[in-house]
């Protein structure tokens, strides 16, 4: 895939912003200023941005419990994301969501989810929708090789397939679904098979190689826009911290994480760039920077935002 | 006023809503070829194929998701769950994603979904095939629930249902389908709600809603030759429930009587009991009485299943209970 | 396979007291003297009556809310099962089960179900249980085509699978699922392939064809025995009658319905024994005499049992 | 006596039990290397290994349904559903097939199946792990539910739970894991349907249950320093429910309120309310006022979720009314 450097720098962005959005959640939880969970999607950040710029700003998609990321890349209000990690009025979902339900429904997310396999319904429906409505929108499903296991997501991915919907399912297969490996919690350890008890079309990709990732989804977004229904890509990829934070990560090795660190999404991708003289040294330090000042800006603006009202207790229930 | 089945009025009101508002869909499992388990989506797959009108496989737990997915991008789905005691495969999604997720976006979403179902006791099909849970549904703040007894509500309050932009669930009763009663033709609706008194009294209340009210009426007549006069208070819609009706009829006859099938501990008649006692506890002239189903699961033996829910004679008895202390 | 008299004999006899069981409960029906629901097994005999006759006595199966076949081929005792039908106090279930929650456990029946899917939770389950006290039973869990489509049947295969459970799945593949044909209703025609999604070994066999399903049921439930672990067997095969009573059978041609009848397992296994001089004609019509007269037995008690003492409401709910 | 936590409380029980009865077996998401989301199954699995504390896929419907099938087929197990807010998953197991089965099959089989689940707001979690769905629980007959808030009643119990040939939904809460308090050693059981008088007091009755339990001390303690002596009933288990020590409360003090965390419509608190209402009627000087959760989805902003639980105020508030009218 030949790059331009608007691309690059792009992709480079959006990689450097979820990292930066949660190095902030990290820190502010740290100083007790966030408080509740917050699952970190670092480590990840090549599944996200790769698979949803490869989407329109009207496709839909749905996220899961560790869904900073997917916030983040479709087309997330930085400032509205913090100040909603935080509870404030401000927040993108008016302080009521907090990180598990992150939702921005004009910028086509249909939300993070606090139950595993929660959205996998709500991405399918959308799905319908799109083929009954005739849109040509799509629709990405994110969820874990953890949620792969669950009732819901087998009923989905049989309806979508016999319906023939728009929706292109990626399973963030992180080798964990909180303490369990997947060995120890999926009959198949490739995940991919299980597409096939629903004649869906699968794939497997890097999920740590940005570039990887956009050319399977591309073709797989094509697939369900153009009618021929959906598709299964399994990115293979890891979660740099705990489960969450009380974690001690009793169930895999230093050295394993040490090997996924070394396969650094925005390293490699930056790396690759450089090299192949797409961008420069200066030009990497220079979204970071860009990426860093933002971030500022996003915290103080959600630091600053007051909480909701104790009137907000009671609004936004009913119509 | 033309007679029709509580099963034509609820067909009646899905074919308007669905020539009114081309967003609106039906899905679930065998309603189309088929018409529905209990028939009430008959010949609507004929007239408007299989786009509109969609059988799904057995999944439950997919099919009120995928209608909320639906819901929150365009369409307006009514989806059918054939047994409302199949609810606990799918009140998941309700409970967590259909109930709350305009409140956790901040406001930022409506979810116009409507889910039928259909439930009670009366044909023998024991444990599985018999219940009424009506009380969970009551316990999820951010749906409605509505549980019409004649043909006419039936129709006037699921054309509502499929207009509202909140999601409902709509429990109908196995034993009505084939119940008669006036129905206009063409368009009306009934507020989601209001409950409506059926028949006035001065004595004794009995507060009521879907198939236990024609037994209250029978119990009605059969104490009114007794010289007890019962007011009927036909809730039909249990969230958000109309209590002032309640008090207003408590007001004047000091005396309740709730009467549901649903089995009794954490059923809807305790939290009716609940409302009373804080909104009306000064009229009161005696406890308030449930009549309610038995705490057992539904015993497939006819003789057994009767026993299992109220009857016209317990709610004499509760009536005159109530009358004499 | 070669076949001995008595064990002919004996497939004979289960499938016809079956078929004949069915027979009394549709008159009965027709009489008003059963009421409520009877979803009845007629022409999926083979299937019942195959498998069940591989195991052994304490053996366990599941069964589903097509049970009479199950019920009776599991040692079911004739009188007991025909009194639960009626609602009455000698009803294997006391009368409070009926025709949906058939169950014997004494004799291994752990029970049908009014919920689609709805045992696949126990048998896998029992399937742990045989494991981990490493009795060498093994259980056989029936369900249909149109469960396999439900979330927990497949979150059952997963877990049956990782854990290597002694449990025979057997989808009894009628073609449908109350009126949605197996096309309507599963993204895979060819059932067997949901197997591939939990390495599960999967045969499809005739199910019309007593001998070929005990041949397949054999093999796994050996398999199950010595350790290694589930499998899938597809069944195909057919219901005579409606879904239940009141079904109309819209969804299906009269031409198809004449197929499957000319494919009757009682008269193809009973040809092909006359055929083979393993039975004469005279044998065949004895069998079908003798299990005439256990069905008169069976009903004549059945109808002369009472109904429970209303004290029965409150009884057998806790221990 | 020695102070454990709630968490080791519970660990013990687990311990004592699986020591003392070789078919009981736990299984659930996370509980063997991890130990539990919360850590009460920590260390259990180096000891007993994979045969004993199972690590299960996510799958909940199935965790109760093996739980079940393994139940029906000699062993004893403990399954745990991480939160309560998942319950949903598998409620269509839990009611028609491990609440039922004994009765459908005509008694002809046991079901010592324990499920242990979690609950409760106070970590800004927000709405899918932040509810209390007890009374989801109490309308299922056939099950016990068991809710408790000390660590020497939640060894007790969980002891008394595992033993039990009647499923058990063993209810803890998440904010009670690190709350300490006096446990003995070794063996002793609470029995399973008795509540508990937690303070002694005459001028009004507090009823409540888990977490609550405390807000309800602090408030009684404040409410003295006012001269309104507070009584405080501890259900413990909500399902049988022990109303017998209810009334006894009631017929000193005349007047109750009810403090549950879980929201209102449709409550634990209509059912308390209900039974005080045909039970002990008389013995009221007021209408009982129920002190619950909003009825609306946990929001996860920290200033929202504290006012949509009771707290001390809140309690204090219903008492001072109750007593002042
Ligand atoms: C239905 C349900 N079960 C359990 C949980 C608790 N839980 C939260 S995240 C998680 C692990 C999910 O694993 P996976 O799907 O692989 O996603 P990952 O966390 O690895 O991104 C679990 C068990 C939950 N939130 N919902
Ligand atoms: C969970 C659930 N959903 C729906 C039903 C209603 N229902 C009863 S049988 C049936 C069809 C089942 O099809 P299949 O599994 O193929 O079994 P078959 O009836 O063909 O033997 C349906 C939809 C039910 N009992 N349970
Ligand atoms: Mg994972
Ligand atoms: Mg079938």
């Amino acid at each position: 895939m030949i790059m331009d450097k608007e691309l690059a720098k792009k992709l480079l962005r959006q990689m450097m912003e979820i990292r930066q959005f949660e190095d902030m959640i990290m820190e502010l939880l740290a100083k007790n200023i966030a408080e509740g969970g917050s699952h970190l999607y670092a480590g990840m950040e090549a599944v996200a941005a790769g698979v949803i710029s490869m989407l329109k700003h009207d496709d839909y998609i749905t996220s899961t419990h560790r869904g900073h990321g997917h916030a983040v890349a479709k087309d997330g209000d930085l400032k509205a994301l913090m100040a909603e990690i935080l509870g404030k009025k401000t927040g993108v979902c008016k302080g009521k969501g907090g990180s598990l339900h992150l939702a921005d429904v004009s910028k086509g997310n249909l939300g993070a989810n606090g139950i595993v396999a929660g959205s996998l319904g709500i991405a399918t429906g959308a799905g319908l929708s799109m083929k009954l409505k005739k849109t040509g929108q799509i629709v990405v499903c994110f969820f874990g090789d953890g949620a792969s296991n669950n009732g819901i997501f087998f009923e989905c991915l049989n309806m979508a397939s016999l319906w023939k919907l728009p929706v292109v399912y990626v399973c963030e297969n992180n080798l964990y679904g909180m303490s369990v490996s997947v060995k120890r919690a999926s009959a198949v350890e490739d995940l991919s098979k299980k597409a096939l008890a629903f004649d869906i079309p699968s794939e497997t990709v890097d999920g740590q190689d940005v570039l990887a990732v956009r050319e399977a989804a591309g073709k797989w977004i094509e697939q369900a826009r153009s009618g021929k229904g959906p598709s299964f890509i399994v990115a293979n990829t890891y979660r740099y911290y705990g489960h969450s934070r009380s974690d001690t990560r009793a169930y895999r090795t230093r050295e394993e994480e040490k090997f996924w660190r070394e396969r650094d999404p925005i390293k490699i991708f930056s790396g690759r760039m450089e090299e192949q003289g797409v961008l420069t040294a200066e030009e990497i330090k220079e979204v970071e920077e860009f990426v860093a000042k933002e971030m500022e800006e996003a915290v103080d603006y959600a630091m600053k935002s007051p909480y909701p009202e104790p009137e907000e207790l009671y609004t936004d229930l009913y119509v | 006023m033309r007679e029709i089945t509580y099963r034509q009025a609820l067909n009646e009101a899905l074919i308007e809503e669905m020539e009114r508002d081309p967003d609106v869909f039906l899905l679930g499992e065998d309603i189309a070829v088929y018409g529905g388990a209990y028939g009430v989506t008959a010949d609507l797959w004929k007239k408007y194929g299989d786009e509109r009108v969609l059988d799904t496989p057995i999944s439950e737990n997919a099919i009120v998701g995928v209608g909320l997915g639906a819901a929150l991008t365009g369409m307006r789905p009514v989806a059918e769950i054939m047994y409302i005691d199949f609810i606990g495969l799918c009140l998941e999604q309700l409970n967590n994603q259909v109930a709350k997720i305009r409140y956790m976006f901040g406001g930022k979403c409506t979810v116009p979904l409507t889910i039928r179902t259909e439930g009670g006791a009366g044909r023998t099909l024991g444990a599985h095939h018999s219940q009424s849970l009506e009380s969970w549904l009551i316990h999820i703040p951010g749906i409605k629930v509505v549980m019409p007894a004649t043909p006419y509500d039936a129709k006037g309050l699921l054309k509502s249902s499929i207009r509202e932009n909140n999601p409902v669930v709509f429990i109908e009763h196995k034993m009505l389908y084939n119940a008669k009663g006036g129905v206009p033709e063409g368009e009306y609706t009934i507020p989601i709600g209001a409950a409506e008194i059926k028949r006035e009294g001065s004595d004794v209340t009995l507060i009521t809603y879907s198939k236990m009210l024609f037994a209250c009426m029978e119990a009605a007549n059969i104490l009114e030759k007794e010289g007890i006069s019962a007011e009927i208070v036909d809730l039909r819609t249990l969230l958000p429930m109309d209590m002032d009706t309640v008090i207003k009829s408590l007001e004047k006859t000091g005396r309740a009587a709730i009467v549901e099938e649903d089995c009794k501990t954490g059923g809807t008649g305790a939290e009716i009991t609940a409302q009373i006692m804080e909104k009306a506890f000064d009229w009161l002239d005696g406890p308030v009485i449930r009549v309610a189903g038995e705490d057992v699961p539904m015993p497939k033996s006819p003789v057994l299943e009767k026993m299992a829910v109220p009857d016209v004679n317990k709610i004499c008895a509760a009536a005159r209970k109530l009358i004499k202390g």
